[in-house]
C-alpha cells in the first residue's frame, strides 16, 4: 500500500518539473514568417509527491492543459525538466519514450470526443496493453474485463461502441484506459468538468476511489477552485502560463497568498445567505492578456488591485513564502495571517 | 423518355403539316417546285471538319484545298461539264491535240495557246509567262506531299519518286527528297542548271502567245493533267511579292518542300489571286467565305448551256462542321443548301428527309412533294477502297499487329503475305454483295481491275475473285505455310491484326467481313480489326508494319497508268514491300501502257497486267462504290463530275 | 485578407510553373516525332527528314533542355537571329488540323467561349439561385420537391443526349432558336469589332439586331451548358438558405417583428449566398470543361469545338494549348471567386 | 484487501441502461449506421439503391442474359451484318446471333434471337451493347474509382500526417492537377495516351484517374487534419501508441467516410465523363460494349427521332437510370453529411 497523503513535502517526490517552459511559434503575413511566440506554459516549477493529488486551477487558457500534456511529452517542452520517478523524460525521445508511458497516463476532459468511435470499449481499454505487449490472449481480457469491472462497468459490455455509453459511463471507460497499464501517475485534465453535475461527483469519488486501492499520483487539472477543493491535496494556481501559488488545499482556500489566488476563491459563491453576503469580493477587472504578448513583470499586475510600480518592472521571484507555501507575487507577506486564527 | 418521344414526334407532324402547306401551289414537272430560299444568292456548304491545307495550287492536294482552288483558280483547260475525259478550253484558246498542232506528231512537244485579255482578281492581264512561271515554279517547290509528280513524270521521265530532286539524286541515296537542307548543300551550279532544264521545258513565247511543254516521252492523259487543281495559273508577280520564288535560278532550292505554316506565312498558301469566278473572302477557323468575281472573263459558254459572265451565287460559305447531326439540322431547319455526309452511313437518316431523287443522268422522280431535300443517287465516282497485302512485314521494333511473328495459331510471319495461296484465299474470302449491300447502300459494282470501271484497260471478261468459302479453305490448305513442329497452317492456324483509320466505318466493315468470313472457314484463324488514329496510322502504314491495309485512292487524272503505277510501284506499290521479281513483271508493263499512245495498243498492254495482277492478287480489290449528294431542293444546275473537288459553284443557282 | 491574396498571388507563378511542367509532361509523353509540330507545320513523311527536324529543333535533347526550350523558345535554326517557339512568347507550335498557329487559333476561338460562359451564369443565377431561395423558404412545399426532383434528375441527364435533342426540337423543327454564334448575315454586316465579343460589340455599335441575333444563337448553347449548374445551384443555395434560416439571428429579426420578406431578403439571403459565390468557381471549372460537348454539338466556334476537333485528330500540341490556356483562365477566375468571397464574409480573416 | 469488485460498489449510474442499440448498429458503427439508416429510410435513395443492385445483377450475369456468339470476344458488340440504317426492336437476327440464353425461349416461346432493342447504325445489337456495356461500366467505374480513391487517401493521408514542406509539395501539386478543367484534362491526356497505347478502356481510364483524385485527397486530408487535434488521437499518444499505427488504427478509419462516401457518389459521374469522351470520339475500340459506344452509333441518327427513337432511347433510358440510381444514393447521402459534402462535383 502506498503512503497516505502527507501535509508536508517529503523526500518521496515523483515528479519534480522544473523551470518548465512551453512556447509556441506564431506565424503570420505572406511568408509565413514566424512573428513571435504563445508562452502557454513559461517557467514553471512544483513537485508532485507519491500518492497526493495536486490540484492546478486556472482560467480556461491559462495554460493549464498544455502543462499537462507537456509533463506527459505530447507536447515536447521547449525548455525545462520533466523528472518521472528521477528520470527527465524530456531528454528522451521514440521507443524509450514510448516505454515510459506505462508510468503516467491522462483522463480526458471530453469523454465523447476522447474515445475513439470506430473502437469498442475493449479494444480501446486493450490497445495500451496490446502496444506495450503486457498482456496476451486470455489474460489481456481477463484484464479487461477487470478494469471494467474496477471503473464500474459491466465487462460484458466491451463488444460494445462508445456511442451506446452515456457520459460518465465513457468516462469510465477512459479512467480504464488510463489504468490499463498500472501507471503511477495520472494527469486529469478537467475530467469532470463535461459532465452532467449529477454525474460529477461519481466519476470524482471513483477516481478517489481508484487512488486509494490502486496508490496513485494526480494531477488534477480544473478550472475553478471549487471543483479540486474535495480531491487535492495541495493546490497550485496557475495565471498566464506561470504558477501564482502553490500549497496545501488548507493553506489556499484559508489563507491565500496571492490576490490572484483570493480573486479566484472570492468567485466561489458559498452556500449560506448569511456568510454569502458578508463574502468580501474580489472582481477582477479587464481581459486575460494574450499570451503571445504577456505583460511585464508580474503577468497579473494588469488585473490586481494591489499593484504597485514594481509590478509592472520586475518578475516576483517563485519562493516559498512559508513552508511548503509557494507564491510569486511581490507582497505576499502582507496577506500571511497569522496561525491559530 | 416516352413523352420526350411523343413530343417530338407531335413536333415532326406539325412540321411536316406546315410544310405540306406551304407546298399546295401550283405543282410544277420541277422538282424544286414549292421551295424557295430566304437567300437566293448566298449558298451554304456543310462540310466534315478540317477545310484546306493550304490553297497553293503548286502544294495544295487534297479535296478541301481542291474545292476552293477550283472555284478561285482557272486552269488552261476544263473538263466537259461531268465528263472527265473530255475537255474544253478554258484559259488555252483550245485544248491541243495532234490534230490542231497542239501536239507533235511524236507526241513529245505540247503547246497552249494561251488565252487574251483574261484579268487575275488584282487586275493585272494574265500573261504567257505567268503561265509558264506558275509550272516551272510547281515542278521546282514539289515535294513528295504535292501532286507535282503528276507533271514531272511526263517531263523527265518515270524515276524513283518522280519528284524534281530525282534529277540530282536518282537513287535516293542523298535523302534529298522533302529535304531542303539538304538540296541547300548540294553544288549550286547543279542547281542552277536543274532549274534551267526545267525553264527549258516549259517554254513561254509572248509573241505567238504560246507556251510549250517539251515531254521526255509521249504521254497520252498529258493535257488532261492540266483540268484539276494543280494547273490553277498564278500571277509570277504576285508570287515574289507575297514572299514565293520569283523565278531566279539561283534561289529557288529556297522554296523547295515548303511546309503549310510557310506558304501560309508568305501569303500564297492563304490568299488567293486567281482568275476564276469567285475570290476568297475570308478563310476562318472553321468558314470559308468566297465571294463573287463580278468581273468574270468568261463571255461564251465552255459547254452548251453554262453559264457566262459573273456567277449567280454571289456568296458561298463553306462550314466546317465537325458533327453531322449539327450539319443535318442544318438542313432540316434550311440554313445549309447542301451538307457533306460522314459516310454511307448517313445515307438513310438524310433519306427521312428527302423527296426527290436525281440519278447521274439527270433524270428525277419526286417521291414525297412535302419533304425539302433532293438526292442524286449512283453517281459517277473516281475513287476506290481496296485492300492491300504488305509482303514484307517490318517487324523492327517490334510489330504488334502480327503476334507472335511465326506459324504457332497466335501470330503470322513477317513475309506471311508471300505465299500466293495466302493472298487468293483472302481473296476468295471477302464478301462483295454484302459489302455491297450494307456498306454502299447498294449503290456499287465489283472493281474488275486495278483502273476503275469502264476505263481504257478495264476489262470486264478477265477474271476476277468472288466470294467462295469452298475456294478459301482449299486455298489456305494449299498454303505452304508450316508450324515448327511441322503442322499445316490449316491445323495451326493464324492470328494478324488488320488497322484501319479510326472513324472510317467503310475500312472498318471491310475490315470485319474479312475477320467474320475468314473465321467462319476455320475458328483457328483470327483476323482482327483495330481502329488506330490517324497519326499512328499514318505511322504504322508508312513504316510498313501493317500486314494488311484497307486505302483508298482518288483517281488525279482520267487514266489508267494512274493507277496501274500507283498500285505496283507509287503510293502504294511501295508500301507494299512487293519482292523485286514481282515488281519487275510489273514494270515493263507499267511504263509500255503509259507511252503507248494507241489506245487498242494500251487496251492489250493492260490486259497482260491485269492477268498478271489477278494471278499474283497484290490487294483484294474491291468495288466501286456510289457516291450521292443531299441538297435543298431549291438548288439548281447541279451534276457531278468524278474528278471536281466537291462542287464548282459556278454552275450553281438556287431558286 | 489582404494578407491572404497577396499570398494567393504569390504563389500563383508556382502554380502556374507546375501546370506548364505537367503539360509538358504530356508533350514528352508523345515523343519527339508528334513534337515536331511545335516547330513545323507537317507532318515529315520521309524518315531521313524526320531525323533532320528532331536534331535541327533539338528535339531529342534531354527534357530539361527541352523543356526551356518550349518555355521561351530556341535560336531559329532557318533565320540566324530570331527564336522560334517559346509559350511565353506566345507561340504555341502549329496546328496542323485547322492550318494556322495555335496561338492565331486561340485569339479567334476565346472571345466566343468567355461569351458564352459568361451569359451562362445568367440562368444559373435566375433558375439554380431564386428557386434555391423560393425551394428553401417554402420548404417542404410543392415547390421545394419540384425543386430537388428537378435537381437530382438534371444531374443524371447526359449533356450530349440532352443537347442533340435540344438541337433537333427547337432547332431542326420549331426553328426557333438557330445554332452557331451568328447569322450568316451578321458576317457580312459592317460593324467595328471592338472587343470580338458580339453582343458587346453590338451595343458599342447601337446594333440592336446583332445584338438580338447573338443572343438567339446562344440560347440553346447557354440551356445545354449549364443546366446541371442550375441544379448544382439550386441544392447549394437551398441548403445554405436553409441553414441560414435556422440561425439565431434571423430568428431574433423575426421575433422583433421584421416583415418576412425583409428577413429573407435582408437578413438570410445575403449570408446564405456566401457558399453559392465559393462555389461558382467551381461553377468555372465546370462550364469550361462543358463548352467541349457543347460547342461541338451547335457548332459553337470556341475553344471547346477546337479542342474537340483537334483530339479527334490527335493534334495534341494543340489541344495542350488549349488546356493550358483554359487553366490559365480558371486559375484567374478562382483567384477572383475567393477575393470576392473574402470580401463578401466578414468572418474569415484567412490571412 | 477487498477484491476489486467488491470494492467497487455499483454506482447509482449502473441504473442507466445502455442505450437500446440493434446488432446492425452495433456491427455497422455509429456513423456508418447513422448513414445506413439514413440511406434505407429514404425513400427516394431506397429507389437509387434498388437501381444500382440492379445494374449490378445485369452485370454479373450478363452472359446468362444473353450470351456471347461463339468463338467471339464477348465484350465486342455482335454485328448482324454492316448495314447502316437501325433496325427497329423485334427485327429477326439474321447473321449469326448469338446463342440463345435459358429464359428466351420460356418467355418468348420462339427460338429465334430477335434484336431486342432493336440495331443502331451499323447493325450493332442494341441491346447486348447495354447488357455487356453495364459490365464495363461498373468495371471501369469501379477501377477508376477504386485507384482515384487510392491515390488520394495516399497523398492526402501522407500530406495531413507529415505536415511542413511535404504538405505544401503535395497540395501545390494537387492545386496544378485541379487548375485545369476536368474534361479539358481528360481529353488531352487521352489524347496523348491512345497513339501509345492503343484504343480501349485504358486511355481514358487512366485520364480520368489522373485528373480526379485531388477531391479526394484534398477531402481526406482536411479530415485526417481535424482528427488529429482529436482528444482520442492525444489519448492513443498518451498510451504510447506508435505514429504508424495511430494513422493507420485512429485516423484514417475514422477520417476515411466522408472521402468514401463522395467516391461512391462519382461512379455515376464517372461513367458519364467516360460516355462523354467516347462521344468525342476517344475510348474504346469502335464496337466494344460500353454505354458510350452505343450512344456514338445513335449519335448521327438522333436527327430522325420519330423513326430510330428505340436508338437514343434505350441506351439513355439506361444511362440516365444508373446515374440517378447514384445521384438518388448520393443526394441522401449529402443529405446526411452535409455541409461536408458541399461543394464536390465534377464533371
Amino acid at each position: 500500500m502506498p503512503a497516505t497523503v502527507e501535509t508536508t513535502p517529503s523526500s518521496n517526490i515523483l515528479l519534480k518539473v522544473e523551470n518548465l517552459k512551453m512556447h509556441f511559434p506564431v506565424f503570420r503575413g505572406v511568408f509565413r514568417r514566424r512573428v513571435g511566440q504563445i508562452k502557454a506554459v513559461d517557467g514553471i516549477s512544483f513537485d508532485v509527491i507519491r500518492g497526493e493529488t495536486l490540484g492546478l486551477v486556472g482560467e480556461s487558457g491559462c495554460g493549464k492543459s498544455t502543462a499537462g500534456r507537456t509533463i506527459l511529452q505530447l507536447y515536447r517542452p521547449t525548455a525545462g525538466s520533466i523528472i518521472l520517478d528521477g528520470e527527465d523524460l524530456s531528454k528522451i525521445h521514440g521507443k524509450a519514450l514510448r516505454h515510459r508511458r506505462r508510468k503516467m497516463q491522462m483522463i480526458f476532459q471530453d469523454p465523447y470526443a476522447s474515445l475513439n468511435p470506430r473502437m469498442t470499449i475493449g479494444e480501446i481499454v486493450s490497445e495500451p496493453l496490446e502496444v506495450h505487449d503486457t498482456y496476451r490472449g486470455k489474460e489481456k481480457s481477463e484484464r479487461v474485463a477487470y478494469l471494467l469491472q474496477v471503473v464500474g462497468l459491466n465487462p460484458l459490455y466491451a463488444g460494445r461502441y462508445p456511442h451506446e455509453f452515456s457520459g460518465g459511463q465513457r468516462q469510465r471507460v477512459g479512467i480504464a484506459r488510463a489504468l490499463a497499464l498500472d501507471p503511477s501517475f495520472i494527469v486529469c485534465d478537467e475530467p469532470i468538468s463535461a459532465l452532467d453535475v449529477s454525474i460529477q461527483a461519481q466519476v470524482v469519488n471513483l477516481l478517489e476511489d481508484i487512488q486509494k486501492k490502486m496508490g496513485l499520483t494526480y494531477l488534477f487539472i480544473a478550472h475553478d477552485l471549487s471543483m479540486v477543493r474535495h480531491i487535492s491535496n495541495r493546490v497550485a494556481v496557475m495565471y498566464l502560463g506561470k504558477l501564482m501559488e502553490l500549497a496545501d488545499r488548507a493553506e489556499v482556500y484559508i489563507d491565500p497568498l496571492h490576490p490572484y489566488t483570493q480573486a479566484l476563491l472570492s468567485a466561489i459563491p458559498i452556500p449560506d445567505p448569511v456568510l454569502e453576503e458578508q463574502r468580501k469580493r474580489v472582481i477582477l477587472t479587464g481581459d486575460v492578456p494574450s499570451p503571445a504578448n504577456p505583460p511585464s513583470g508580474c503577468v497579473f499586475h494588469t488585473r490586481c488591485m494591489y499593484a504597485e510600480r514594481v509590478c509592472t518592472d520586475k518578475v516576483p521571484d517563485w519562493r516559498e513564502a512559508h513552508a511548503g507555501h509557494w507564491v510569486a507575487c511581490h507582497f505576499a507577506e502582507r496577506f500571511i495571517k497569522t496561525r491559530g486564527d | 423518355m416516352m413523352r420526350k418521344r411523343t413530343l417530338a414526334t407531335m413536333i415532326t407532324t406539325a412540321t411536316v403539316g406546315l410544310l405540306v402547306l406551304s407546298a399546295c401551289g401550283p405543282q410544277s414537272a420541277n422538282f424544286a417546285a414549292g421551295f424557295k430560299s430566304k437567300d437566293p444568292t448566298t449558298f451554304v456548304i456543310q462540310e466534315i471538319a478540317g477545310g484546306p491545307a493550304t490553297l497553293d495550287p503548286a502544294l495544295a492536294y487534297d479535296s478541301a484545298s481542291g474545292e476552293i482552288l477550283q472555284n478561285v483558280y482557272d486552269t488552261l483547260v476544263f473538263f466537259d461539264r461531268e465528263k472527265k475525259s473530255d475537255l474544253v478550253p478554258m484559259l488555252a484558246t483550245e485544248v491541243p491535240t495532234v490534230k490542231n498542232g497542239g501536239i507533235s506528231a511524236d507526241g513529245l512537244t505540247v503547246t497552249f495557246k494561251i488565252r487574251d485579255g483574261v484579268k487575275f482578281h488584282s487586275g493585272e492581264e494574265m500573261t504567257v509567262e505567268d503561265v509558264a512561271f506558275t509550272f516551272q515554279r510547281g515542278l521546282l517547290s514539289a515535294g513528295s506531299n504535292s501532286p507535282q509528280w503528276l507533271f514531272v513524270e511526263p517531263l523527265f521521265g518515270s524515276t524513283i519518286y518522280n519528284d524534281i530532286v530525282d534529277q540530282l539524286d536518282p537513287d535516293g541515296e542523298k535523302g534529298l527528297i522533302d529535304n531542303r537542307d539538304g538540296l541547300k548543300a548540294e553544288d549550286s551550279g547543279a542547281l542552277v542548271g536543274l532549274c534551267e532544264t526545267v525553264k527549258s521545258k516549259i517554254v513561254a513565247d509572248s509573241a505567238a502567245n504560246t507556251v510549250t511543254f517539251h515531254l521526255a516521252q509521249p504521254w497520252g492523259p498529258f493535257v488532261t493533267t492540266f483540268a484539276n487543281m494543280w494547273g490553277s495559273v498564278l500571277p509570277k508577280a504576285w508570287v515574289a511579292a507575297n514572299g514565293g520564288w520569283d523565278g531566279d535560278c539561283a534561289t529557288w532550292q529556297n522554296y523547295y518542300a515548303p511546309t503549310a505554316d510557310e506558304l501560309n506565312e508568305s501569303g500564297i498558301g492563304k490568299k488567293v489571286n486567281g482568275t476564276g469566278p469567285y475570290k476568297l473572302k475570308e478563310w476562318g477557323d472553321n468558314e470559308l467565305i468566297l465571294e463573287a468575281n463580278e468581273n468574270y472573263w468568261i463571255t461564251k459558254p465552255l459547254w452548251s448551256g453554262a453559264p457566262t459572265g459573273a456567277p449567280k451565287l454571289k456568296t458561298v460559305i463553306i462550314k466546317y462542321v465537325e458533327e453531322f447531326s449539327t450539319r443535318f439540322a442544318a438542313m432540316q431547319a434550311g440554313d445549309a443548301d447542301m451538307i457533306q455526309a460522314g459516310s454511307a452511313q448517313d445515307w438513310p437518316v438524310m433519306d427521312e428527309a428527302v423527296g426527290a431523287t436525281c440519278d447521274q443522268d439527270g433524270v428525277c422522280t419526286i417521291d414525297d412533294a412535302a419533304k425539302p431535300l433532293v438526292r442524286y443517287v449512283n453517281q459517277d465516282v473516281s475513287n476506290r477502297t481496296d485492300a492491300f497485302f504488305n509482303f514484307k512485314i517490318n517487324t523492327e521494333g517490334g510489330n504488334d499487329f502480327i503476334g507472335s511473328g511465326k506459324i504457332d495459331g497466335n501470330g503470322v510471319p513477317p513475309d506471311f503475305f508471300s505465299d500466293v495461296h495466302v493472298r487468293r484465299a483472302f481473296a476468295y474470302c471477302f464478301d462483295w454483295d454484302i459489302y455491297i449491300r450494307d456498306v454502299a447502300q447498294g449503290e456499287g459494282q465489283q472493281a474488275n481491275n486495278v483502273m476503275l470501271l469502264g476505263e481504257l484497260g478495264d476489262d470486264a471478261k478477265g477474271m476476277h475473285y468472288s466470294y467462295d468459302e469452298a475456294k478459301c479453305a482449299e486455298e489456305f490448305k494449299a498454303s505452304t505455310w508450316k508450324s515448327e513442329d511441322g503442322k499445316s497452317l490449316w491445323d495451326t492456324g493464324f492470328r494478324l491484326i488488320v488497322g484501319y483509320n479510326a472513324g472510317n466505318t467503310m475500312r472498318q466493315a471491310v475490315a470485319q467481313i474479312f475477320r467474320d468470313n475468314i473465321s467462319a472457314v476455320n475458328p483457328l484463324f483470327k483476323v482482327e480489326s483495330q481502329s488506330l488514329e490517324w497519326p499512328n496510322y499514318l505511322e504504322a502504314y508508312q513504316g510498313k508494319k501493317l500486314p494488311f491495309f484497307i486505302i483508298g485512292w482518288i483517281e488525279d487524272i482520267p487514266d489508267p497508268h494512274n493507277w496501274t503505277f500507283t498500285y505496283t510501284a507509287g503510293a502504294f506499290g511501295g508500301k507494299q514491300g512487293m519482292p523485286q521479281e514481282l515488281k519487275d513483271q510489273f514494270r515493263p508493263l507499267v511504263e509500255s501502257g503509259a507511252k503507248e499512245i494507241d489506245p487498242a495498243k494500251r487496251t492489250e498492254i493492260y490486259k497482260e497486267f491485269n492477268k498478271l495482277y489477278y494471278e499474283n492478287v497484290p490487294a483484294v480489290l474491291l468495288a466501286q462504290t456510289g457516291g450521292r449528294r443531299y441538297m435543298q431542293r431549291w438548288v439548281n444546275g447541279y451534276y457531278t463530275n468524278s474528278l471536281y473537288s466537291y462542287n464548282y459553284y459556278y454552275v450553281l443557282s438556287k431558286s | 485578407m489582404i494578407n491572404y491574396i497577396i499570398r494567393r498571388l504569390m504563389i500563383m507563378p508556382i502554380t502556374l510553373f507546375g501546370m506548364t511542367i505537367l503539360i509538358f509532361l504530356m508533350l514528352w509523353i508523345l515523343g519527339p516525332s508528334a513534337r515536331s509540330a511545335l516547330y513545323v507545320s507537317d507532318i515529315p513523311k520521309n524518315e531521313a527528314v524526320m531525323k533532320g527536324i528532331i536534331t535541327k529543333y533539338g528535339l531529342d535533347d534531354p527534357i530539361y533542355v527541352q523543356y526551356w526550350s518550349w518555355l521561351v523558345g530556341r535560336p531559329d535554326p532557318d533565320k540566324p537571329g530570331e527564336t522560334i517557339g517559346g509559350i511565353l512568347r506566345g507561340d504555341f507550335g502549329y496546328s496542323r488540323t485547322f492550318s494556322r498557329p495555335v496561338m492565331e487559333l486561340i485569339q479567334l476561338r476565346f472571345p466566343a467561349t468567355l461569351e458564352l460562359t459568361l451569359y451562362a451564369f445568367l440562368p444559373i443565377i435566375l433558375v439554380g439561385v431564386w428557386l434555391g431561395v423560393q425551394a428553401a423558404v417554402r420548404h417542404n412545399q410543392w415547390i421545394d420537391q419540384i425543386a430537388r426532383l428537378f435537381s437530382i434528375v438534371g444531374y443524371s441527364f447526359p449533356v450530349f443526349v440532352l443537347g442533340i435533342l435540344l438541337m433537333m426540337i427547337f432547332y431542326a423543327q420549331l426553328r426557333w432558336f438557330p445554332v452557331e454564334r451568328i447569322s450568316d448575315w451578321v458576317k457580312m454586316a459592317d460593324y467595328t469589332k471592338y472587343t470580338s465579343l458580339v453582343t458587346v460589340d453590338a451595343i458599342l455599335n447601337g446594333r440592336l439586331d446583332i445584338w438580338w441575333d447573338a443572343i438567339r444563337h446562344m440560347v440553346l448553347p447557354i440551356i445545354t451548358l449549364s443546366y446541371t449548374s442550375w441544379a448544382a445551384f439550386l441544392r447549394i443555395t437551398r441548403s445554405s438558405m436553409l441553414e441560414t434560416l435556422r440561425q439565431e439571428y434571423v430568428t431574433t429579426a423575426r421575433a422583433k417583428g421584421v416583415a418576412e420578406n425583409d428577413v429573407i431578403n435582408k437578413h438570410a439571403r445575403p449570408n446564405a449566398l456566401i457558399p453559392v459565390v465559393t462555389y461558382s468557381g467551381i461553377t468555372v471549372a465546370y462550364l469550361l470543361g462543358g463548352v467541349v460537348i457543347t460547342e461541338t454539338i451547335f457548332n459553337f466556334p470556341g475553344m471547346g469545338s477546337a479542342a474537340a476537333n483537334a483530339a479527334g485528330g490527335f493534334d495534341v500540341v494543340t489541344v495542350l494549348a488549349f488546356t493550358l490556356v483554359t487553366g490559365l483562365i480558371l486559375i484567374l477566375a478562382n483567384l477572383i471567386v475567393d477575393i470576392l468571397y473574402a470580401m463578401l464574409d466578414p468572418r474569415i480573416r484567412l490571412g | 484487501m477487498k477484491s476489486a469488485s467488491e470494492s467497487m460498489t455499483p454506482l447509482s449510474e449502473e441504473a442507466i441502461p445502455l442505450r437500446e442499440i440493434g446488432k446492425l448498429e452495433r456491427f455497422l458503427g455509429p456513423e456508418f449506421y447513422r448513414i445506413f439508416r439514413g440511406v434505407f429510410t429514404n425513400p427516394l435513395s431506397v429507389i437509387g439503391i434498388s437501381l444500382i443492385l440492379f445494374f449490378i445483377l445485369v452485370a454479373v450475369f450478363a452472359p446468362f442474359i444473353i450470351p456471347p456468339v461463339k468463338n467471339a470476344d464477348p465484350f465486342m458488340i455482335p454485328r448482324d451484318g454492316y448495314a447502316a440504317a437501325p433496325l427497329p426492336p423485334g427485327t429477326k437476327w439474321l447473321r449469326r446471333p448469338p446463342e440463345l440464353p435459358f429464359w428466351y425461349t420460356p418467355l418468348t416461346g420462339s427460338d429465334e434471337w430477335v434484336h431486342i432493342f432493336g440495331t443502331s447504325s451499323g447493325a450493332w445489337d442494341i441491346f447486348y451493347g447495354l447488357v455487356w456495356g453495364t459490365r464495363t461500366a461498373i468495371i471501369v467505374g469501379v477501377i477508376i474509382e477504386g485507384v482515384t480513391l487510392l491515390i488520394g487517401i495516399i497523398i492526402g493521408a501522407v500530406s495531413a500526417f507529415y505536415g511542413g514542406w511535404i504538405d505544401e509539395v503535395l497540395m501545390r501539386i494537387t492545386e496544378i492537377f485541379m487548375a485545369f478543367p476536368f474534361i479539358f484534362a481528360a481529353l488531352t491526356l487521352s489524347a496523348v495516351l491512345t497513339p501509345r497505347l492503343g484504343k480501349g478502356i485504358w486511355p481514358p481510364t487512366i485520364a480520368i484517374i489522373a485528373f480526379g483524385w485531388m477531391s479526394y485527397a484534398r477531402l481526406i486530408r482536411g479530415d485526417i487534419l481535424s482528427i488529429r487535434e482529436r482528444d482520442y488521437i492525444m489519448a492513443a499518444r498518451v498510451v504510447g501508441v506508435s505514429d504508424l499505427r495511430i494513422l493507420f488504427k485512429h485516423i484514417v478509419p475514422n477520417a476515411i467516410y466522408p472521402t468514401l462516401v463522395l467516391a461512391s457518389m462519382d461512379i455515376g459521374t464517372l461513367v458519364i465523363s467516360f460516355a462523354a469522351l467516347s462521344f468525342l470520339g476517344i475510348g474504346t475500340e469502335v464496337g466494344y460494349a460500353d454505354w458510350g459506344q452505343v450512344i456514338s452509333f445513335a449519335r448521327n441518327y438522333i436527327g430522325v427521332f420519330s423513326k430510330y427513337w428505340y436508338i437514343i432511347v434505350y441506351p439513355g433510358i439506361v444511362l440516365v437510370l444508373f446515374v440517378l440510381g447514384w445521384n438518388l444514393v448520393g443526394d441522401a447521402l449529402r443529405d446526411i453529411m452535409d455541409p461536408k459534402m458541399r461543394g464536390n462535383v465534377r464533371r
